[in-house]
């Protein structure tokens, strides 16, 4: 463990960036895991309530077959 | 879309690309967590100090591959616009948004990094060095980026708005590069040293290897799973706009 | 010069407005776009003018050769007059015929009766009148193809009667009209489009 | 090309006819040239080294605040549809445009360059450089402007983000416009170098950026 410690005079800097690193990939890892399970829950949600997705629906029989109707 | 059967093809379906996701992250975070682990006992108990910065040589470590990837990522969100904008892969657009707040994070990092590890060696947090230069302005090509994202509610328009402009960025980023290098050899007082990797000595070539790849594999596991988020996320909006379409359907039956 | 549309899907916001649309449009004949708001009458006129691509579907027109897109065909009139409140009424509608390669402007004046504003600034015509110039346009700039978004909003008895006149004289010479609106026209339409009828 | 040039002509005369674009962007022109010696001291010698920059960004800033309404005005109007129906290919309409822009605002304020030039006591040797660098480099920067204003056309604060997405694009234009002027002024370096490389950036631009914004326009149209 001995090399952890005499880091040089500049140990600051060197404890600084890696510090800096940590914090900033700590944070974008916890935004886009907490973004996730954000997105996850609302789909549950939303299809708890039954909503069904349109290509879920589409295999439905009534295709809506667009008629011009000619008066 | 042509149904081109090939890879791109099939991905281009987002349930398939969330089986495929799904199945690679795992490994891949593993894969991950080793090699930072691996990496980081590499650089502070294998590397030796450099001749020249001593121990501060430790925090190229995190710069090069934060750099690397602040360029990697930069070229995935070109790469995917030019997919959303000629073939119309609908997965482009959301690898081109999901990529942009990771690549700017890592460029945040690399400038970071950077003006850390100038300090010691010049003295300033700040040295308008050729290439923290250009890497300073591609983050202001990821703001704007995101900014234009954000800006135009409707995804589809808004992601081939941003494809456009990431295109346009892409083209002018080497002219910025080549024009921030002739600006800097203008301005160089002969005495400054450049920011070089210093001599690629094996026991400090290794860890810098390994911390690369690390990072590289960090960025994909981050990249995969927003690329994830953004699919439930059109899911969550189509789901929605159903609703609304239900509702007023049933507004009008009942007017 | 007959329009043909077949199978046309319309996706706006990720929702799809209408689907399988086929209907034509023969020579000398007008088609009224009926059905309630947000069925997809102006994106379905945008698709026609070339401004809102097409999730899918195919639109011909024959008697024009391929490679001129469609839109250099056809008049777009939507909400908006086109209309340049910094020029005079003349000079708005010179620069159309100078632009688009259209003829004499002035019997346009005349129809649209607008020969005694013609020097007046666009910016102070009432809503009425601006629009009149917004359509004087359509006289301007021989196009074969009308597409007219709510034409007569913002016009009185008089000038709707002369719009009307404009539709029946451009369909008589063999031009193409599609309309849809919700005001009656004074134009009786070879045909009527019911947009978003099939049962929900 | 008739049309083209009957574009360009309706644009420039439609802009001097409303005035106010062309003096509010010499105004800001002057006014931030003027704030910045306020800021910096008014020691002549540190402005004349200094002035070239104070001038190119200056000029930058205008020019940004004018150039979102290359495209604004006629989409609100509804110029822009009829004139996208016309015999135009959007391309060449957003080339007009931004030509038509250059012509009403960018010369202008090249113009008023040396005057201002004055207030930064810059060298007298580089007022030629000055206005040869800046009639070469303007093009680039109304162009470069364009497709930015495409791009945010219809936006609620457009104006911000323009000036977010285009001002990291005119960092070349900007480098080789004061690097020709240093060149003259101070002159380690050779002019022709930095000259000709701005006139290829502006010919690049002047080629390149209309079929971003036609590409940009088509999406407010839709």
């Amino acid at each position: 463990m001995n090399a952890l410690l005499d880091l040089g005079q500049h140990a600051g800097f060197i404890w600084a960036a890696y510090g800096a690193t940590v914090i900033v990939l700590a944070g974008l890892i916890t935004w886009i895991r907490a973004d996730a399970r954000h997105q996850l829950r609302l789909l549950e949600e939303l299809e708890a309530q039954g909503v069904q997705r349109r290509s879920a629906r589409a295999g439905s029989p009534k295709a809506n077959k667009q008629r011009a109707r000619r008066s | 879309m042509a149904d081109t059967p090939g890879f791109f093809g099939r991905l281009a379906n987002p349930t398939f690309f969330l089986k495929l996701s799904g199945a690679v992250l795992p490994w891949l975070t593993g894969l991950t967590v080793i090699l930072m682990l691996v990496g980081l006992y590499l650089v502070f108990f294998f590397a030796p100090p450099d001749y020249q910065q001593g121990e501060t040589v430790k925090i190229m470590f995190i710069h090069a591959p934060s750099a690397w990837l602040a360029m990697m990522g930069y070229s995935i969100v070109t790469i995917a616009s030019i997919g959303s904008l000629i073939w119309r892969h609908p997965m482009a657009d959301v690898a081109a948004k999901a990529a942009l707040p990771i690549g700017a994070c890592f460029t945040l990092l690399a400038l970071i990094t950077g003006s850390l590890w100038g300090k010691p060696m010049w003295g300033t947090y700040w040295v308008w060095d050729a290439r923290l230069t250009s890497v300073l302005i591609l983050f202001f090509l990821y703001l704007g980026l995101m900014a234009l994202w954000q800006a135009i509610e409707e995804p589809s328009r808004a992601g081939r708005a941003a494809a456009i402009l990431a295109i346009v960025g892409s083209v002018n980023l080497p002219i910025i590069k080549f024009s921030v290098d002739w600006w800097h050899t203008l301005h160089q007082p002969a005495s400054l040293t450049r920011l070089d990797a210093p001599a690629i000595h094996p026991s400090i070539l290794i860890p810098l290897l390994v911390m690369m790849v690390a990072f590289t594999a960090l960025f994909f596991v981050l990249h995969l799973t927003a690329m994830r988020t953004e699919v439930l996320r059109r899911r969550v909006q189509a789901l929605r706009l159903t609703q609304v379409d239900a509702a007023r359907a049933g507004e009008g039956a009942r007017a | 010069m007959r329009l043909g549309v077949q199978d046309l899907t319309c996706v706006r916001g990720g929702r799809t407005v209408f689907e399988n649309l086929s209907f034509e449009v023969k020579k000398g004949s007008g088609l009224q776009l009926t059905g309630a708001n947000g069925v997809g009458k102006s994106s379905l006129l945008r698709i026609l003018a070339g401004f809102l691509p097409p999730a899918a579907g195919r639109i011909t027109l024959e008697g024009a050769d391929d490679e001129t897109p469609i839109g250099e065909f056809c008049h777009y009139v939507g909400h908006l007059n086109g209309v340049k409140r910094a020029f005079t009424v003349r000079e708005n509608l010179l620069f159309w015929s100078e632009y688009c390669g259209g003829g004499d402007i002035d019997p346009a004046l005349e129809t649209f009766n607008l020969l005694d504003l013609s020097d007046i600034p666009a910016g102070l015509l009432s809503a009425g009148q601006a629009r009149r110039l917004g359509l004087a346009r359509l006289q301007v700039i021989e196009r074969p193809l009308w597409l007219l978004d709510e034409p007569s909003v913002s016009l009185d008895e008089a000038s709707r009667n002369i719009l009307a006149s404009a539709i029946r004289n451009h369909t008589r010479n063999g031009g193409l009209a599609i309309a849809a609106t919700h005001l009656p026209l004074g134009v009786k339409f070879a045909h009527t489009l019911e947009l978003g009828a099939e049962a929900h | 090309m008739h049309a083209f040039i009957r574009l360009v002509a309706r644009d420039v005369r439609l802009t001097l006819r409303e005035g106010g674009a062309v003096s509010t962007a010499l105004g800001f022109y002057l006014v931030v040239v003027a704030i910045l010696p306020l800021g910096l001291g008014p020691d002549l010698n540190l402005l004349s080294r200094i002035a070239p920059g104070v001038l190119w960004v200056a000029l930058l800033l205008a020019a940004l605040l004018s150039v979102e309404r290359i495209f604004h005005n006629d989409l609100e109007d509804g110029t822009l549809e009829v004139i996208a129906l016309g015999p135009l290919p959007l391309e060449l309409v957003a080339a007009a445009k931004a030509l038509a822009h250059w012509i009403s605002i960018g010369l202008p304020l090249v113009i008023a360059a040396p005057i201002l030039a004055l207030l930064l006591n810059l060298p007298a040797n580089a007022f030629w450089i000055l206005l040869l660098t800046m009639v070469t480099g303007t093009p680039a920067i109304s162009f470069l402007g364009s497709v930015g204003a495409a791009l945010t056309l219809g936006l609620r604060r457009g104006g911000l983000l323009l000036a977010l997405l285009v001002l990291p694009l005119y960092v070349p234009v900007l480098v080789f416009g004061i690097s020709a002027m240093n060149a003259v002024i101070t002159g380690p370096a050779s002019f022709l170098s930095s000259y000709l490389i701005l006139c290829a950036l502006t010919l690049a631009t002047v080629v390149l950026a209309p079929i971003a914004a036609a590409a940009a326009l088509r999406l407010s149209l839709a």
